[in-house]
């Protein structure tokens, strides 16, 4: 038909669609876990807007948890009424799909964040000021640092309680990503994590400069590598003519006559789908610290505040893998051939590039940011096993790395010196010998990050190496063995410098947290040995969640 | 006209964006730049969605925008927090970390 | 089911480490007694073990078995059989004698005592016993990979021994000693992680060989064994090489073999003499000890062909050990290499493939661990009066401290392997089992013999003999802690010298089930004597002999 | 009966024990506990004599295994005991030549603060020493074989503040292991050859066994026998070994130790038989070993070191004789008791002259001392008649046969050797002439030590004087008595075997001819140190002599041929571990740290650098992904 007439009819259907338009039918129960966070997160902004000062912190502690508490029950729930296995569907018009793996990391981020809000409302560690206690954030963050504004709010006792709000949206945000099954949804979902991370990076109380910084970085590269997902997803759409995970995936498989005779004279489709893909690809790969696309993850992890960059550490990759693998398993399944390839690649430079330039690190935070690289690069190796065991391997690591990093991280927060943390690892020196406590669980950490048997580490990474040569990716292995063995070498640098050398005397000292850090470092160090000795039930869990629904 | 130069276009503006997004300095510019690639994406999608001849994509442009202008929002915020306090939107002059 | 007896093994000196590790900075001298208290309970478990193992029995006993982690195919299997027992008697022997002998290694020094929760000692002896636990299971375990589990988790405590509590008698500044000593610990780790973690990918590799053959993925040594008997699982035989290499790189570097030693001698040297003895004599073990047990019954053909590589390596080492021995001017640096000499001898006798060859390996393994402890001990006691470890520092001491002087040569002796003490035994079966294979090789490795007499006689003439140096004059002889460890030691080492039988018909039946998996038989002799029992010999009376005898006399 | 074998071994063992672990508390006594055990020993070794003449000639060998020692697949060891005329022979040499030392030891000793261990060390030789001469089977032999090492170690260094003693033993260790190394290596040709290494069944089925393995196996043996019993190539460390105290020298270094090596290939006999060549390799040795010998004891002013010379060439003559196979067997051993007698005897003499004279051992500084010490005087000049072989003593009746069996070899090796043989009896006159000439003859030429003590010259006390006369009686008279018809051949011929060979010579003959060189020996001896006065300090003396001196510059050889180059090979191989070996690995680890420090340097906190890796990364990403497709 000519121009006019395909114009015409467009419009005609339009005109006439209202009647056609379904109503939209919502599976609230299935979407429960996301919905109770969000609307808490609304709650808490709700809170900010009409609680006195003084309560809100006590009130935004008591709704964030109960919420994330109750969503966790939820997704028990779910679980326990087999929408992980028998029960798996997509939901609300197929936007989401509810299946294991979905289940499984939205578990995973809701335990993760449940304990980063502990170590957020941490409040012991700063030095008390005018008689308030203070947590890690800045008083009024849109302060000028040092400013007159910012020394009355210290003074009056301000405190960010809008992070617990901003917290909440970012994990409802994480709740959807890897269970989104369009694209549309993924990259709605990627926006509503990703916006409140960018604040939280800006409001660390100390070092200001450096946060703020991280925050401009961290929004930026952000913001630039939404728009190439997004425009993957335009061309993906152009390809499939639809952005449903589904229907790409008939159509990458050739199920359904591409339906567009048009564009098939002008450029050949496959070339749409594969640059579409592939800038899909890369957005994801971004939110995992994949090197190349990795340079943002030091500053930010760096800058940010701590308890914020263990939370970052921690949820982003678990959300951002659970995306990359639906993407990889449910949509381009039938390109496998095209993707494995490169993604080889990627991971084989993220694992060595992680690795190798954590060697000379002298930052803790920013040592612990270049492992997490290394780590992602070791997942990228099981997500490439292209196996259900790949799937439950991954899906694993990731339970067992985010709260070994979570853990590690709320550690920094307690070495403290008159600036604040005391992030820099020459400081470190001798800590074994200040407090063999704090030091030996630090080392706890690392040697799982090493991956040392009997710690979760070695477990995840055994899954991980073990599915990736199954699937016929031995030579992954050997790279990925011989990097950790490079990753050993500046773990076991830290251990070194914290038992074997002899303390300095202007050397930080150690601050006695409150018993919700605590609890936060005692999960972590509990989850890392149970998974590293007993891990075969979840294990289980994993296997049992290794399969999508399409 | 054949609408597939659209797409053509939209590339080309996209392009410009990262092109600009890689070579300016100033933050103001840059986030200018990110729009302006977001925008490139709406009309792709708007242009596919005719091609297609169905209205998803039409309905992702909103989406898009709507999620465009969020980020307008935390963008402005933290880059004015930072010129604020440093009086430069230069991201060059934000280079505390590195190595 | 029975009581574990295995498991609790393992499991008692790890208690042991928790109950020490536990005890309050003040109780330091209780602690002592603790870890000294769970380390002679598990002797006696051992003591039990070795008594309740029955040489003509099953190849592994006292098995245990429970499932652990299914998707790795990983279970919890422990069995032991004739040289496992072996060896982890000769393991729960000298933990004992360790701690004894480490006595005062660990009390904080005065100067520094950073503050009252930093407790050097209860730390100390935890860790020795937290190795002495992995290394018991890990000569338990029949599954690999819970085996790989504690051979890697070993290193850890050991690299805490080794860091935390160095040689104090390094004759240098304080500064320089924990630099040296942080080197030694950082070099003992990464070496013996890179091969570790070598050998996991090559866990994994036979973990996808498995999985691939059998269905189900499995690491039961059994298991696999019985598969390759009964033809169910043939593995091609490049895979195979490269899962051996896996293997074998990790036990090169623990047990260590040239060209992966240069970790040893200065792990041994920055360390105090017990922890030392800890490595050569315990954790090295592992090392050769998985030799026998998964490279050869793993990988048999692979084994075979690797063989003539791995005897030249172990030549090598022999040689090259003994040379560099006699270069050194450090008194635990000569031992050191003495060891790696050694440990060529271990590897040569396992490889050689037959009877003598491996049994002698495996006894001496036992031996040169008692022997090693027995001098390496009294070269710390001396080391701690002198203050240094400098051969040069030394002279006379014979004259003021002869019982020092005495065990010294006696340990001394026994490390060139002199007749009537265990090591000879040992090194002379490997000597002849190789030889019977590969005469060039036995008649090489002789050559080690001599050497051996060169540098512990000149260790012991440059310490003990000539005029009394003025620094020793006032060296007072062994206490009698000091010859309580050292006595016992000397003791065994006689009698596994004079009746080394008992110990021989344990290690035997292991042995030859060893050779029948890797399918070797051993070399016959060219004219076998049909009775080889004694009857007079009279010489053949050449004809004239008699005639001639009396015509002498005429 | 058969017990008493294993009882032999385990009295002087009990008494090493005792002495070594005993402590002060036994200071007092240990020398008569030594003593007395080592008497004990001889005890039971004499009626075990008895009960063996009791027994007919071919069964007179006793047989006892007391456990089974190494048991490993087809390897079996046992330590059992075998006591046939041969053993007898060493056992009643050794224990009673060792009594004798030890008594003489208690005077000698006397002053010595560790006299204690002294005897401790003696007594572990004993056993050692016992247990070789009585093994079945060649491990066990090899153990007592490297004990007696350790005693010999133990005893040379036995004045270890002394640096020349101490390294005098190590020498000595070390050369004996390179011996050492060559009976191992013959004990493992025999387990593959034979499957077993117990003396009966290797002798009987050696010659079942082919020439090449036979050849090898008597080459290693032989090597072991040069390390043990001193001779060439590995005679350097006998010299030295003089260092110990003279009791030890007499013991270990004249009468038994050193002759392991001939009991050795008197042992192995069936071997050597089947193997000409290795026996070719034998005589040569032992000719080439007894001129050797004979020549450095012309030169030696150190009078225990010219008795080691004269050791050493006298066991040249056992080996030598050895050689000849079932010729000379028992005359080796004959000549080898005999020697044990006058040469322990001899020992024992200078030991009492340096006693005497505040252990001075040059001889030119001794002199006329006849008059002040005649039992010493008497004692050593029967010993030196015996050693000479002056008709009719000891000597003369064990070396002339040894002589004659080498001509008896018959052709010209006949010749050579006996030509040989007649030769050193020519040198072993001159120099022991000159010995005694020195020692006994002439003016006094004492001078006072560094102290300034003018030496007084005494008898010594009759503990040392008492088995001196024993030896020399022995001396005197052991031959002849050996030769009342044949007794002695008759006694070992069931062991070794006998025959008579072919000589050219009628005995005779040899005898005269001997006679004759016997006698220009000693003339010249006379003219050269009887005659005219003797200067203090020797002359410079021609090449020869010099060279003899300095043991025909072994050391110089040893010293440039192998300890040299082991220095510089073992500093080499130091530097090659530290930088080489340890460098490799430590480069790979600065190389990934120098890496490291470049690629961080992309970090450079510039947002638009990222975003530039980002732009390129994704191109790649994109271009991949097409090439894939493309190719």
């Amino acid at each position: 038909m000519t121009h006019a007439a395909t114009v015409h009819s467009l419009w005609t259907t339009a005109a006439a669609a209202p009647d056609k338009i379904p109503s939209p039918d919502i599976e609230y129960g299935q979407l429960s876990p996301t919905l109770i966070v969000l609307g808490a997160a609304i709650v808490g902004v709700l809170i900010e807007a009409f609680l006195p000062r003084r309560q809100r912190y006590v009130a935004q502690l008591f709704v964030s948890v109960v919420a994330l508490a109750a969503a966790f029950a939820a997704v028990i729930g779910l679980a326990a009424g087999d929408y992980g296995t028998s029960k798996a569907h997509v939901a609300a018009m197929g936007a989401i799909a509810v299946d294991g793996p979905a289940l499984f990391l939205q578990g995973t981020i809701l335990l993760v964040a449940l304990v980063a809000v502990f170590t957020f409302a941490e409040r012991r560690l700063d030095p008390v000021v005018h008689g308030n206690r203070v947590d890690s954030f800045a008083a009024q963050a849109a302060a000028v640092p040092g400013g007159d504004a910012e020394k009355a709010a210290v003074k009056a006792g301000f405190t960010t309680t809008e992070v617990f709000p901003l917290v909440l949206f970012a994990v409802g945000g994480m709740l959807v990503f890897p269970s989104a099954n369009d694209l549309l949804t993924l990259f709605v979902a990627l926006e509503v994590f990703s916006l409140p991370l960018y604040i939280l990076c800006a409001l660390a109380r100390r070092h200001r400069a450096l946060s703020q910084e991280a925050a401009v970085k961290y929004f930026l590269l952000g913001a630039f590598s939404s728009a190439f997902l997004l425009f993957g997803i335009a061309l993906l759409y152009g390809y499939a003519g639809t952005v449903a995970y589904s229907g790409i995936a008939d159509v990458v498989d050739g199920q359904v006559r591409n339906v567009t005779p048009a564009l098939a004279g002008t450029m050949g489709n496959d070339a749409l789908l594969l640059i579409g893909g592939a800038m899909v690809l890369m957005g994801l790969l971004f939110k995992i610290g994949a090197v190349p696309f990795h340079m943002w993850t030091p500053d930010v992890y760096q800058g940010a505040p701590t308890p914020v960059t263990g939370f970052m550490a921690a949820a982003t990759k678990v959300a951002a893998f659970g995306a990359l693998l639906r993407l990889l398993y449910v949509v381009l399944p039938g390109l496998r051939w095209d993707w494995r390839p490169v993604m080889w690649g990627v991971a084989i430079v993220t694992m060595l590039g992680g690795a190798i330039v954590a060697v000379t690190q002298t930052d803790v935070k920013r040592l612990l940011a270049y492992s997490s690289i290394a780590h992602a690069g070791f997942i990228l190796a099981g997500v490439i096993a292209t196996t259900p065991d790949g799937i439950s391997s991954v899906l694993f690591y990731l339970a067992a790395y985010s709260f070994v990093t979570l853990g590690a991280f709320a550690v920094v927060t307690l070495v403290r010196d008159a600036g604040g943390e005391a992030t820099h690892l020459s400081k470190w020196a001798g800590l074994g010998r200040r407090s063999p406590l704090v030091a030996a669980v630090f080392a706890v950490f690392l040697l799982a990050f090493a991956g040392i048997p009997l710690t979760s580490g070695f477990a995840g990474k055994f899954a991980v190496f073990k599915a990736a040569a199954d699937g016929g990716a031995g030579p992954l292995v050997v790279i990925g063995v011989i990097s950790s063995a490079i990753a050993a070498f500046f773990y076991i640098r830290v251990i070194v410098l914290m038992f074997f050398s002899e303390p300095r005397t202007d050397g930080p000292s150690v601050a006695v947290p409150s018993p919700l850090t605590s609890s936060a470092i005692a999960i972590g160090v509990a989850v890392t040995l149970v998974l590293g000795v007993a891990p075969q039930y979840f294990l289980d869990l994993a296997s049992q969640a290794g399969v999508f629904v399409r | 006209m054949n609408p597939v130069n659209y797409l053509y276009l939209a590339a080309l503006l996209f392009t410009i964006g990262a092109a600009g997004v890689v070579i300016r300095r100033n933050a103001i510019v840059l986030f200018m730049c990110v729009e302006l690639m977001l925008n490139a994406c709406n009309l792709a999608f708007v242009t596919f969605s005719r091609l297609h001849g169905n209205l998803d994509g039409q309905i992702i442009a909103f989406f898009t925008m709507v999620v465009a202008a969020a980020e307008v929002v935390v963008g402005l915020a933290i880059i004015v927090t930072v010129f604020r306090s440093r009086h430069s939107a230069s991201v060059d002059d934000a280079s505390l970390m590195k190595l | 089911m029975s009581f574990p007896l295995l498991t609790a093994t393992a499991v008692v000196p790890a208690l042991g480490a928790v109950a020490t590790a536990a005890m309050p900075a003040a109780q330091r001298a209780a602690a002592k007694w603790v870890a000294l208290g769970f380390s002679l309970v598990t002797l006696a478990l051992a003591a039990v073990m070795l008594v309740r193992f029955d040489p003509g029995g099953a190849r592994f006993q006292l098995t245990e078995s429970h499932a652990w982690i299914k998707d790795f195919g990983v279970r919890y299997e422990l069995g032991v059989d004739g040289i496992a027992v072996a060896l982890i008697a000769l393991t729960a022997v000298l933990i004992p004698f360790i701690i004894l002998a480490g006595w005062h290694d660990a009390d904080p020094l005065e100067s520094a005592r950073p503050n009252r929760r930093w407790r050097p000692t209860q730390g100390f002896f935890a860790l020795i016993l937290m190795v002495e636990a992995m290394v018991v299971i890990s000569f338990e375990a029949t599954d690999v990979f819970l085996f790989y589990i504690f051979f890697e988790a070993m290193l850890i405590p050991m690299y805490f021994l080794i860091g935390g509590f160095g040689d104090r008698a390094g004759g240098r500044s304080e500064e320089e000693t924990a630099t040296q000593r942080s080197y030694a610990a950082v070099k003992f780790l990464l070496y013996n992680l890179a091969g570790g973690l070598i050998m996991l990918a090559a866990v994994v590799g036979l973990y996808a060989v498995t999985a691939d053959q059998l269905g189900t993925g499995t690491f039961s040594l059994q298991e696999i064994v019985q598969a390759r008997a009964g033809g169910r699982l043939d593995m091609a035989s490049g895979t195979e090489r490269l899962l051996f290499l896996g293997f074998f790189f990790a036990f090169a570097v623990k047990a260590p073999l040239w060209p992966l030693h240069t970790w040893l001698p200065n792990a041994m040297g920055e360390s105090t003499a017990p922890v030392a003895v800890l490595i050569t004599a315990v954790v090295d073990k592992v090392g050769t000890f998985a030799m026998l047990r998964f490279c050869l019954q793993l990988f048999p053909e692979a084994s075979k062909w690797a063989t003539p590589a791995i005897m030249i390596l172990a030549l090598i080492s022999i040689i090259y050990g003994a040379l560099l021995a006699i270069g050194q001017r450090d008194i635990k640096r000569l031992i050191a290499y003495a060891s790696i000499s050694h440990f060529g001898f271990i590897i040569l006798g396992i490889f050689a493939m037959t009877t003598q060859g491996q049994g002698g390996a495996t006894l001496y393994m036992v031996n040169h661990g008692v022997s090693t402890a027995a001098l390496m001990l009294v070269a710390g006691f001396l080391i701690t009066r002198r203050g240094s470890r400098l051969i040069a520092d030394y002279g006379g001491v014979q004259k003021v401290a002869p019982v020092l002087a005495g065990t010294f040569l006696i340990g001394g002796l026994a490390t060139l392997s002199l007749p009537g003490l265990a090591p000879f035994i040992s090194e002379f079966l490997v000597l002849v089992g190789t030889f019977s294979r590969y005469p060039a090789f036995g008649v090489i490795a002789t050559v080690g013999i001599v050497l051996a007499a060169l540098y512990v006689l000149i260790l012991y003439q440059r310490t003990m003999t000539g005029p009394v140096k003025a620094e020793v004059r006032s060296m007072p002889d062994l206490r009698v802690r000091e010859l309580v460890v050292v006595a016992p030691l000397i003791a065994l080492l006689i009698f596994l010298g004079v009746y080394p039988k008992p110990l021989a018909d344990i290690v035997n039946p292991a042995v030859d089930h060893t050779m029948s998996v890797v399918d070797k038989k051993d070399p016959k002799p060219d004219h076998p004597v049909t009775d080889a029992g004694w009857f007079s010999y009279s010489p053949k009376s050449e004809g004239a002999s008699h005639d001639g005898a009396s015509g002498g006399a005429k | 009966m058969e017990n008493l074998i294993g009882l032999l071994v385990a009295v002087p063992l009990l008494g090493a024990a005792l002495l070594l672990c005993g402590g002060r508390r036994l200071d007092g006594k240990g020398h008569y506990i030594g003593t007395v055990l080592a008497g004990a020993s001889f005890v039971i070794g004499a009626v075990l004599f008895a009960d063996m003449l009791g027994r007919g000639e071919h069964d007179r060998a006793l047989h006892s295994k007391v456990f089974s020692w190494i048991p490993v697949g087809g390897f079996r060891a046992d330590v059992a005991f075998q006591l046939d005329q041969l053993s007898m022979t060493f056992v009643l040499l050794i224990t009673g030549v060792g009594t004798l030392i030890h008594i003489y030891s208690i005077g000698y000793m006397e002053h010595d603060e560790r006299r204690r261990r002294f005897f401790g060390y003696l007594n572990l030789f004993l056993a050692a020493m016992l247990l070789l001469v009585l093994a079945d089977n060649y491990l066990l032999l090899y153990v007592g074989w490297e004990g007696v090492g350790l005693a010999s170690y133990l005893l040379i260094g036995f004045w270890q503040h002394k640096p020349s003693a101490a390294t005098a033993a190590k020498k000595a260790f070390i050369v004996n292991r390179v011996g050492d190394v060559g009976l191992s290596i013959a004990i493992m040709l025999m387990f593959t050859t034979f499957g077993t290494f117990t003396f009966a069944p290797v002798l009987t089925n050696a010659d079942h066994a082919s020439e090449g393995k036979l050849t090898a196996i008597g080459l290693m043996l032989l090597l072991a026998a040069c390390g043990k019993s001193a001779q060439v190539p590995l005679q350097s460390w006998l010299g030295d070994a003089m260092e110990g105290p003279t009791p030890v020298s007499a013991l270990i270094h004249a009468a038994t130790m050193v002759t392991a090596g001939v009991y050795l290939i008197t042992r192995s006999g069936a071997i050597f038989n089947a193997a000409p060549d290795a026996q070719a390799a034998v005589v040569a040795v032992g000719a080439v070993t007894l001129l050797f010998g004979a020549i450095v004891g012309c030169a030696k002013d150190d009078i225990k070191k010219a008795l080691a010379g004269s050791t050493m060439s006298q066991i040249g003559y056992m080996i030598l004789a050895a050689g000849l196979g079932p010729i000379g067997y028992v005359f080796a051993i004959m000549h080898l008791v005999t020697h044990g007698f006058f040469k322990a005897g001899l020992f024992l003499g200078a030991g009492s002259v340096m006693h005497a004279m505040n252990d001075e051992v040059d001889m030119r500084k001794y002199g006329g001392l006849r008059k002040y010490m005649p039992v010493t005087f008497i004692t050593f000049g029967l010993g030196y008649l015996a050693i000479i072989g002056f008709p009719g003593l000891s000597g003369f009746w064990s070396k002339d046969k040894i002589i004659e069996a080498a001509f008896a070899k018959g052709g010209t090796e006949g010749w050579i050797l006996g030509g040989a043989a007649l030769l050193g009896a020519a040198i072993t006159a001159y120099y022991m002439t000159r010995v005694m000439l020195l020692t006994f003859f002439g003016e006094k030429r004492w001078v006072p030590d560094e102290e300034g003590h003018e030496p007084h010259p005494h008898e010594s006390p009759s503990s040392m004087t008492i088995p001196m006369i024993v030896l020399a009686v022995g001396s005197v008279f052991a031959g002849g008595l050996f030769s009342v018809n044949d007794a002695f051949l008759k006694w070992l011929e069931p062991v070794t075997g006998h025959s008579h060979g072919d000589s050219p010579l009628s005995a005779a003959a040899v005898t005269a001819g001997t006679m004759v060189v016997l006698a220009i020996g000693v003339a010249l001896a006379w003219a050269q140190y009887g005659r005219r006065p003797v200067p203090r300090t020797a002359p410079r003396g021609s090449l020869l002599t010099r060279a003899a001196r300095r043991d025909l510059l072994q050391d110089d050889f040893n010293h440039v041929a192998l300890v040299k180059p082991g220095q510089y090979l073992t500093r080499g191989l130091v530097y090659v571990d530290h930088k080489l070996v340890d460098g490799v690995v430590n480069g790979t680890a600065a190389s990934v740290g120098g890496l490291s420090g470049r690629l961080r340097k992309l970090q450079n906190g510039y947002a638009r650098t990222y975003a530039v890796s980002m732009f390129g990364g994704t191109a790649v990403l994109i271009a991949a992904t097409l090439l894939m497709r493309a190719v």
